[in-house]
């Protein structure tokens, strides 16, 4: 017998993947817990075995349509490592070419199409208009278009180098599938640059949208969007961003560095927490210790991804880049930054380090070198690659037989580290918004805004298969009963049944 | 439904599955009838054609090998097109091999199902139609091969008749005298030879061998390799004088045609009625080959005919046949591998066929009886079935060495007055006039003893060789000593049979000898059509059985070729040009060249030179390249009727 | 037992060799197991890979391939074709769960009827042996 | 009115939707030409919506991915009876795609494998007397015609902006094309290949070499430096895009409409290209390709004529 009255939210739309909440009230109507779930699970790690290693830069992409390249990348990553070789100065550099190319992309799709549409158009907004289609009706065709021509030009760098845009096949242990050539060099210089001034006019667009209006502001320092964790995100040697490789920082929520460790000893510091009740694991750090969906220095809870990163790195290896940061960090009180709406903020300021990193890899003499493998000769057995992924870190984690044939995989995605974070960020929404019977509008979208400001990809997060559910709020009484539904219906009312 | 008989009624129920038929979806009629293939059988599916206006025709009866064609003809005649029929094989493959009727009728039924199935898929096809080349090549100049050779040409076909020794004439050359008759074996034998020689019609390459054969039935384009003689055939007259000549004073080479118990030289004839009369050149041997420094007398004395050419190669020819007749003949079972029997070990063991040469008049002792040491055997000792009739060599009989022992047993009866022990199995004598020889034999006093001999020893000090065996008659071990041990030996497939069938694609038997298509009804033919086989590479036989079975392979060749044109399966393969992709995988996998890259980039199979094997079909990764009558979709639906529940 | 597994193999057997062989094996009257189907081919090269697969698909616990001993292919070399599919095909099966008893490639000679008795008895014992083979649908699991 | 289309996604990673964004530009006049009533990754339409709408009143529900679980069933089934046409989208909804090498195994072998510590998600769980519920999946990834009646199938991982826009030009035209139609080019990958030519007439692959082990050029046909490469066996339409890259094609396509079990046929072409007669030398030239489900069925497994793994 359910003792609890409980609502359900399914599937929150607008990101990728599948996710559902269930919030349970008490007799008082109060919100008694609120669960994250994600209800699916593909099973990667267990079919990764078998497959030979040099596959699975293209298998695992799979886990991901959106991210693809992360995937790919770290997967690569991995295969150097498993195979002890290093990619020569040419490789590395189309490598991180390629990445940082994804990552303007990928920002912007985040910023146009999935996020940005609550603040561009407005979380109130009806639902036909709170999407890519509302948010062109709302900065202009003109600008529609030309976030349209950025991408489209960024996503054919992408398969220029890297084979294809959506699930790219030149990350080889040790290096790349191909050269770039003059020519292609100069059209990555090219973009490098409109990237940039893209980057520059989105970063407008935000504040000009979003910084200007003090209701956004004052969402966005809330605190039901606020929590005081520890964060995590790879950096360079100095302590500055950095996607493609480094060392992982992680600071603690008073913003001293906790730990910098290098990707290979990742186990020893990160834990992986199973709840019964969903097929994403739950990341925290190990030495702190799992003690729930709470926050605080005693809370092993961490959260990686935009925020995270500008919240551990001393700043940007980029000028215009680290102006923004300082001017983010400047804004919002100081590092680190705890507000999880934050993040759609410090998703452009990456998206305008990734452009000016995207134009010095483009300008650099050795990007176009011949050699672009060094041939693996040692046996194969273990090997851990990590990246930073647009939600954070990634790691992927494989043994091998002598053959190169995977014995084991362990994937860790950006989501799963955020994943209880998230969960807390439902459940402090939802109790501060949700009373009893009286459910106001808009809270339901405000719940999903939680989620979405993190850029959860559950499809990665599980390794799951996305699917969809309705967005049905059902209310019971504290036998379990039904007492009504709640439906939001297409013009955005939420109404009683 | 054929009963075939009880062939089939007798293992799966007949009437059972007539029913089954009935209700297979698309049956129309389902009919059983005691022998389908017989003229009123075929009569029933020609009226059922008609009368239900049927399309399409299953017949289950024994093996498509036997009478696919018999039931495609007689769809045919109903008007519809051949090759919507389809055969299923229940007595061969099922009624024959199984003993408990209802698995052997569920059996029936999933073939049946499936065969039913498969055939709505069948498209109408037109069998190719090739003409036949009238030029026959007979491989082998044993009498089989003479034989054959001499039919055709005499019935006005070119015959191009290719010996792989100096001349022709094969073992029977070697034979001196032939059973039950006693007939001279060469005055027999050298007429025909000559004839050979003399036929317009036939072009005689000895010292030759098939190097290579393509095509395929009524058009094979054959190489053949002509081996340096070292003398040239066309200026040699056969004077013999060169041999005379030569350096050597003594012949001094081991001789083969004597089986190595006479000697020749360097230069040489293999006997005197060779055909043809021309002398050969060993190199091995010969001084002016192994040091270039010899006077070459031969050459001298060969003088203005200058036919002595040490220079000479080997010549490649290419010739076109429609049809060919293999005689290639047997190789004489090596005694030595039954090594009991002391053959090379003691000197007075001979084979059988080393006696005939010490018979014959013309062999290195001049027709006496003489062991190596110049004796006359005074007892002589004749062991059948050496290399026949035992499993530990070969399991069949050879068929003729009962008879040829007991022609030798008459001999050297005759000629030494020797005693003579015939040492048997069992004395095999069913040919015409065989029993009355050996009741001769018998009565000429030749001692038989059923036994099999299990060893041969030298006796103490006299030389005499002690034949030791179970006498089954008399229930005691014989150990009866001789001065001569005669071995009858068996016949065995050439040791090459095997490259040589594979060269001309076609089967051997389990023992090794070519495989016919059908051992009752198809004696002479192979499973490659147009390619015929006679004499004793098929099997162990006698002379007369040899001469009959070319005088058959000869008249189906005649068939073949007075048919003038012969028809071919449609199963060949073919590509559909608009949706290949020009990959190319088919190409090399093609044994006959038939595909080929044409200008638009797409594969193209030249439906001439296809066999029909499928294995493009099967590689063609696109699914671009079909075969007729083994269609992808005929396939999937035989295998799903075979499984599908009943 | 009146439910005794009784394997079902399809057998596929080149026109040339194997089945002219199991020709003479039913002119020789020789007996075995009844549970193989013949499907004819004009070469073991026939045999695409699509076929085996279907075969099982369609519930058979067993594939026989009969094809001309290595060097005397009736189409020169249709054989060998078939030995490099069997090979990379049967490794496909055994990641399917599928045991290599299940799927063979014999050679048998048009003269080897023995032969084609001998194999369909060891395959149909060893198959029994292995039990039917299930490959288990979906069900919705916990 | 506009017609209306829904895009649904089931067993998938979204690349497909990406594919969708990919139409850039066009994605504007797409969307000014019809109604689009049903878009979970992109717009905030819910289920309700869709059932509420007549049976048949959706000109055309494009879906991706492969069906896991019971509620993707019930949701293309719902598209199937709301919609005049249901198109495949992409290889996942064709062919089962690369999750659907989760048939090598099933959900209790899942579960051991990513749950190793003991605890593992259940689907019907009771946290201090709260239920919650999880679905339940499927040990067989299936595809999509294997649940519901398809009319047409775009393939590819993801669909090439081309064909995309061929597909919707062919659905919007006067003639539909037949039903059942792949709506894409019908001839194999080498077609279009920029290194057709330098395949060698007669290609015996002596040795079988994986991706990492050497470095091939830049022009000459992969196969014929030992790679495998799938294009032979694979629909053309996506211009060549790995080879371009200079990696192998690995069948996203899926397979011609001749061709029955992708996986097998694949097998079969490169099978018998191999340069080896002898058993032990046949044995060693397919060690080299040491996961034949994985190297010929990568996409195509639940489409495949034996779609799973055989489970003890």
């Amino acid at each position: 017998m359910e003792s609890n009255r409980k609502i359900t939210i399914e599937p929150v739309t607008r990101l990728e993947g599948h996710g559902k909440i269930e919030i349970f009230l008490n007799d008082q109507g109060q919100v008694d817990r609120a669960y994250f779930q994600v209800p699916e699970l593909r099973g990667f790690e267990k079919f990764a075995q078998g497959r030979p290693a040099e596959d699975m830069p293209q298998i695992t992409s799979r886990i991901c349509g959106v991210c693809p390249t992360a995937h790919h990348m770290a997967s690569t990553k991995a295969l150097d490592a498993l195979y002890q070789v290093t990619p020569p100065p040419a490789a590395r550099k189309i490598r991180e070419l390629v990445y940082s190319t994804f990552f303007v992309e990928d920002h912007a799709l985040h910023f146009y199409f999935l996020g940005g549409p609550d603040f561009v158009v407005g979380p109130e907004a009806p639902p036909s208009e709170r999407n890519v289609l509302g948010v062109i009706a709302k900065v202009g065709i003109e600008t529609g278009r030309k976030v349209i021509a950025m991408r489209r030009k960024l996503r054919e760098l992408m398969a220029l180098a890297a084979g294809k845009a959506a699930h790219p096949v030149f990350g080889l242990p040790g290096g790349v599938a191909k050269p770039l050539s003059q020519e292609d060099a100069s059209r990555f210089r090219d973009a490098a640059a409109e990237a940039v001034d893209f980057a520059c006019f989105t970063l407008e667009l935000f504040e000009k949208v979003v910084l200007a209006n003090s209701g956004f502001v004052d969402l966005i320092l809330s605190d039901p969007f606020t929590h005081r964790t520890y964060y995590m995100g790879l950096v360079d040697e100095n302590n500055h961003v950095n996607f493609y490789e480094g060392a992982l920082r992680v600071m603690g929520p008073n913003l001293h560095e906790w730990a910098r460790f290098q990707p290979g000893d990742y186990r020893d510091h990160i834990g992986e927490h199973t709840e019964p009740w969903s097929y994403m694991k739950f990341c925290y750090l190990k030495e702190v210790g799992w003690t729930g969906f709470v926050d605080g220095e005693d809370s092993g809870v961490y959260s990686v991804a935009p925020l995270a990163r500008l919240n551990v790195a001393d700043g940007m290896a980029t000028p215009l880049a680290h102006e923004a940061y300082l001017k983010f960090h400047g804004v919002l009180g100081g590092r680190p930054v705890h507000h999880t709406l934050a993040n759609h903020w410090a998703r452009v300021v990456e998206m305008l380090y990734a452009a000016e990193r995207m134009k010095e890899l483009a300008d650099d003499p050795e990007l176009t070198g011949p050699d672009v493998r060094t041939l693996p000769t040692a046996v194969p057995n273990e090997g851990v690659g990590v990246v930073e992924a647009p939600r954070g870190t990634l790691f992927h984690h494989y043994r091998t037989d002598d053959r190169g044939i995977i014995t084991g995989a362990n994937l860790i995605v950006a989501t799963q580290n955020n994943a209880a974070r998230i969960a807390m960020s439902i459940e402090k929404v939802a109790k501060k918004l949700i009373a009893g019977a009286n459910v106001p509008e808009g809270v339901l979208n405000q719940v999903e805004m939680a989620f979405r400001a993190y850029d959860p990809c559950l499809g990665c997060a599980t390794h799951a298969l996305p699917g969809s559910m309705p967005l049905l709020v059902h209310v019971r009484d504290a036998h379990g009963k039904p007492m009504f539904v709640l439906r939001r219906d297409s013009d955005g009312t939420v109404r009683r049944e | 439904m054929c009963h075939c008989g009880t062939n089939i009624a007798g293992t799966v129920d007949i009437y059972g599955l007539t029913r089954y038929a009935a209700g297979l979806p698309g049956v129309v009629v389902a009919r059983e009838y005691k022998y389908m293939c017989s003229d009123p059988g075929q009569e029933l599916i020609r009226q059922d054609i008609r009368e239900h206006n049927l399309d399409r025709i299953v017949v289950a009866a024994c093996s498509p090998h036997l009478h696919e064609h018999t039931f495609r003809q007689a769809v045919g005649q109903a008007g519809l097109n051949p090759y919507y029929f389809h055969m299923v094989n229940l007595r061969e493959h099922d009624a024959w091999v199984h003993t408990d009727k209802a698995a052997a009728t569920d059996k029936a039924m999933d073939l049946l199902r499936a065969a039913v199935r498969r055939v709505v898929w069948h498209v109408p096809l037109e069998p190719r139609q090739v003409p036949i080349h009238s030029d026959v090549l007979v491989v082998g100049g044993g009498i089989a091969g003479i034989d054959a050779a001499l039919t055709l040409a005499n019935a006005g076909k070119r015959v191009y008749l290719v010996e792989r020794e100096p001349t022709i004439g094969g073992h029977m050359a070697q034979f001196d005298k032939t059973f039950p008759t006693l007939d001279c074996a060469a005055c027999i034998l050298t007429p025909k030879m000559t004839a050979v020689k003399a036929h317009k019609n036939i072009t005689l390459w000895t010292w030759s061998e098939v190097r290579q054969v393509e095509g395929y039935v009524g058009n094979f384009s054959v190489t053949v390799c002509r081996k340096p003689r070292y003398v040239v055939e066309d200026l040699c007259v056969g004077c013999l004088e060169c041999i005379q000549a030569c350096v050597y004073k003594q012949a001094k080479v081991p001789d083969a045609f004597n089986l190595g118990l006479g000697k020749r030289k360097p230069i040489y004839i293999p006997f005197p009625q060779a055909v043809p009369q021309v002398v050969v050149i060993d190199p091995d041997t010969c001084i002016e080959f192994k040091s270039g420094k010899c006077k070459k007398t031969c050459v001298e004395v060969c003088a203005e005919r200058n036919a002595i050419d040490f220079h000479q190669k080997e010549e490649i020819r290419t010739i076109q046949v429609g049809s060919i007749v293999l005689a290639t003949g047997f190789e004489v079972f090596d005694a030595a591998r039954v090594p009991y029997y002391g053959y090379g070990l003691y000197p007075n063991v001979y084979t059988a066929l080393e006696v005939e040469r010490l018979v014959n008049a013309s062999g290195p002792t001049g027709g006496e009886i003489l062991l190596r040491d110049g004796r006359k055997p005074s007892t002589v000792g004749i062991v059948h079935c050496v290399g026949s009739r035992d499993e530990h060599t070969n399991r069949y009989c050879s068929r003729v060495c009962c008879m040829y022992s007991l022609k030798l047993a008459h001999l050297i009866k005759e000629k030494t007055g020797a005693e003579v022990y015939s040492f048997y199995i069992d004395i095999r004598a069913p040919g015409k006039a065989f029993e009355e020889f050996y009741n001769r034999v018998a009565e000429e006093g030749v001692v038989f003893i059923r036994g099999k001999v299990a060893d041969v020893y030298p006796a103490n000090g006299d030389g005499r060789l002690i034949l030791q065996a179970e006498d089954t008659l008399l229930g005691m071990v014989r150990k009866i000593p001789v001065d001569m041990v005669v071995l009858s030996t068996g016949l065995e497939p050439r040791p090459d049979a095997g490259d040589v069938r594979r060269l001309f694609n076609i089967g051997c038997s389990r023992e090794g000898f070519f495989l016919e298509r059908h051992p009752k009804l198809a004696p002479v033919n192979t499973f490659a059509d147009g390619i015929f086989v006679a004499g004793c590479c098929q099997g162990p036989k006698d002379i007369p059985d040899t001469v009959a079975q070319s005088g058959a392979a000869a008249a189906q060749a005649l068939a073949l070729i007075d048919a003038g044109v012969v028809e071919l399966e449609p199963n060949t393969a073919h590509v559909i040009e608009e949706v290949c992709s020009g990959c190319k995988t088919c190409i090399p996998l093609c044994p006959y060249q038939a595909i080929s890259f044409v200008e638009a980039k797409r594969a193209h199979i030249n439906e001439v030179l296809c066999k029909g094997c499928g294995t493009c079909v099967a590689a063609c990764p696109s699914g671009s390249i079909r075969q007729n009558l083994f269609e992808d979709e005929e396939i999937f639906e035989e295998i799903e009727g075979l499984l599908m529940e009943a | 037992m009146p439910d005794a597994f009784e394997p079902k193999i399809v057998a596929f057997f080149c026109n040339w060799c194997t089945y002219l062989a199991a020709d003479l094996a039913g002119t020789s009257r020789l007996k075995y197991a009844p549970n193989v189907r013949t499907v004819r081919v004009m070469c073991s090269g026939r045999v695409d890979p699509q076929f085996v697969l279907e075969a099982f698909a369609q519930g058979a616990d067993g594939v026989l391939i009969g094809g001309c001993h290595p060097g005397d292919c009736h189409y020169q070399e249709g054989n060998y074709k078939a030995l490099r599919r069997y090979e990379l095909l049967r490794r496909l099966l055994n990641q399917m769960g599928i045991e290599n008893e299940r799927f063979r490639l014999e050679w048998i000679s048009a003269a080897e009827g023995e032969r084609v008795k001998a194999v369909v008895n060891d395959m149909v014992e060893k198959v029994r042996a292995l039990g039917p083979l299930v490959i288990r649908e979906h069900e919705e699991v916990a | 009115m506009k017609p209306r289309i829904a895009f649904y996604w089931c067993a998938s990673c979204g690349g497909c939707e990406e594919a969708v964004v990919d139409l850039d530009e066009a994605l504007l006049d797409v969307a000014n030409a019809v109604e689009i009533v049903f878009w979970p990754v992109a717009l905030d339409f819910k289920r309700k919506d869709i059932e509420a709408l007549p049976d048949g009143s959706i000109l055309a529900g494009f879906i991706n991915g492969a069906i896991r679980n019971s509620e993707q069933r019930e949701m293309v089934e719902l598209l199937r009876a709301k919609a005049r046409v249901i198109v495949a989208f992409g290889i996942c909804a064709q062919l089962g795609g690369i999750p659907g090498l989760a048939n090598l195994s099933d959900a209790k072998d899942i579960l051991a494998e990513v749950y190793r510590d003991g605890v593992s998600p259940q689907v019907r769980y009771s946290d201090n007397g709260r239920t919650l519920n999880l679905p339940a999946f499927y040990d067989t990834v299936k595809t999509l015609d294997a649940v519901i009646d398809v009319d047409y199938y775009v393939p590819g991982c993801p669909p090439t902006p081309n064909i995309i826009g061929d597909a919707v030009n062919a659905l919007l035209g006067a003639d539909l094309p037949p039903k059942g139609a792949v709506l894409a080019p019908d001839k194999a990958l080498c077609e279009e290949c920029p290194r057709k030519d330098t395949r060698p007439e007669k290609l015996l692959v002596k040795e079988f070499k994986r991706v990492h082990q050497i470095l091939p050029d830049q022009e000459t046909c992969l196969l014929a430096q030992g790679l495998v490469c799938l294009g032979a066996a694979t629909r053309s339409g996506c211009d060549a895009r790995c080879i371009r890259g200079n990696m192998p094609c690995t069948g996203c396509f899926g397979p011609t409409s001749r061709v029955r079990d992708f996986g097998a046929k694949a097998l079969s072409a490169i099978a018998s290209v191999a340069d080896c007669n002898e058993e032990s030398s046949v044995a060693q030239v397919m060690d080299a390709l040491p996961d034949p489900v994985g190297t010929f069925c990568r996409y195509s497994l639940p489409s495949a004529l034996l779609n799973r793994r055989r489970m003890e």
